[in-house]
């Protein structure tokens, strides 16, 4: 029997560590419910003390609401005590207008893909 | 923006469609709320864009009567959704704690919880093209929302 | 199959989810009416199977709605869907024309509708684990099905 | 601005003549409300009198209830008149459990793919 991937209420949070940079794919959908399972993930993998840049990848993010910019912005606080950087990566327009709104991207940097993500750290 | 208690006037205008969603206040329902909305507002011929706007909308608005309007209680959230032929009408009930002041909750980064960043109604500002709450602390909360859509081609 | 007038009783149980539905009896809202349950439905991990039989139980029984119940008129459709640990349980409501002889209607092929083929309660007998109709005739139909679900694991 | 396909609510035909076989291609889940655009096209592909057989692919059609195996029936039926056969490819298990208890499959054959389908008319 084929189960069925629940993403459309599920978060999937994969990552990679390349150098020190922790790069976190993330898939679905970011809102009070799913940001749980995000959190959890990512400070998982952030316990890592290498970690001093992160690559969120957010190509396959097909929605962020306000809970869920309050989650990378909690993850940034991290990074930004580790004195790393954080940077963003395929944004779909709408996320890329609510992390504008919030100010998230003041902070956080864009990228167009993984590869020139890790090339400017 | 001002908090008038009357709707904008659609004396008169019949909508094409209507469908009302009543659940409990629980997180995974959220996503429930956005996605239903969005299945009914794609009876029209929308942008990808514009779907993802309504769905961030809905879920602001259901997420704020989960956290705020029922906090550490449960109850029921009522969401009316009615398609125009050029407007969607979304609006979200709940009997929970209601607000004291509208004005205050209206300001971007004001909240009454300190966990949060107090944007989801700037969120549903930025996203709809109207937005007026009515509330009575102890009653409870309603939220209508309003985006234009471009009149239903005819084929 | 009885047409008993009482749903199996579940005295002492609380639903784990709760969701209505309540829309107008157009056409498009069948398709809805079916991914706004199966939305519902998959908070659970079911298969793609068992998601795929009550999307059709949901179709054939909001369709009647339509159809039958309101025939040429137009009205209301309520869905009522509780979500169980070992259940899921949708009722389809309309307040339309109703069923005369319920037992007839419940066998294949019987069909009050000569561009029909009667089929559609018999679809809903094979995909769900339970049926009950209760009906009056100028009243409207509730139309009770039940489905057994795995119990949740919980992580 | 892309304009998303609403495939969920709206079935997809698309046809090819093959010899005297006609190939039909249905996307989308075959409803009451569906159904009518699907008995549309079919029947403008079936005006073409050359039309023998039909192969009905449902390999991405994810839903037929009760109203869409009436129209399937309807389509049988002038196939029927003309001799033919009709061949349903590709059906997943539910769509092939209410063809089955229909009587559907009575009638009209099954066929692993679009290929050997073909290769029995
Ligand atoms: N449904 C509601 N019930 C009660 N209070 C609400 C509701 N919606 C909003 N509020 C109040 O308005 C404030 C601002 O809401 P919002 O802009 O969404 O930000 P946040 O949810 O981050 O606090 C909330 O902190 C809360 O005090
Ligand atoms: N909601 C309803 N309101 C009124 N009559 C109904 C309703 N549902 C079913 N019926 C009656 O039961 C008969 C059998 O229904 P069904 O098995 O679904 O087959 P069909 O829809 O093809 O007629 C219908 O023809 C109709 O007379």
């Amino acid at each position: 029997m084929i189960r069925r991937r629940k993403e459309d209420e599920r978060v999937h949070v994969a990552a990679e560590l390349v150098g020190n940079t922790l790069v976190i794919r993330l898939q679905g959908e970011l809102d009070m419910h799913t940001v749980e399972e995000f959190k959890h993930e990512a400070e998982r993998y952030l316990m890592d003390k290498r970690v001093k840049n992160l690559v969120l990848v957010l190509s396959k993010t097909s929605l962020i609401d306000s809970s869920g910019v309050g989650a990378i912005l909690g993850r940034y606080r991290t990074i930004k005590e580790r004195g790393g950087t954080m940077i963003a990566v395929g944004l779909r327009p709408v996320v890329k207008r609510i992390l504008k709104l919030s100010g998230v991207l003041n902070v956080v940097e864009t990228a167009e893909s993984e590869r020139r993500a890790l090339a400017r750290l | 923006m001002q908090a008038v208690p009357q709707d904008k006037s659609r004396a008169g205008r019949i909508p094409e469609n209507e469908v009302q969603l009543l659940f409990t206040s629980k997180p995974e329902n959220v996503g429930f709320a956005r996605t239903a909305v969005a299945l009914v507002a794609s009876q029209r011929d929308l942008t990808v864009d514009q779907l993802d706007e309504i769905k961030v909308a809905v879920s602001e608005a259901v997420s704020n009567a989960v956290i705020h309007g029922y906090r550490d209680t449960s109850g029921m959230i009522q969401v009316d959704v009615k398609l125009y032929e050029d407007e969607l009408e979304v609006v979200v009930t709940d009997k929970g704690t209601g607000i004291e002041d509208i004005e205050w909750a209206m300001q971007p980064t004001n909240t009454t919880d300190k966990s949060r960043m107090g944007l989801g109604l700037s969120v549903i500002k930025e996203f709809m093209d109207d937005l007026t709450i009515t509330s009575r602390p102890g009653a409870g909360t309603r939220v209508y929302m309003a985006k234009k859509l471009a009149p239903a081609s005819r084929p």
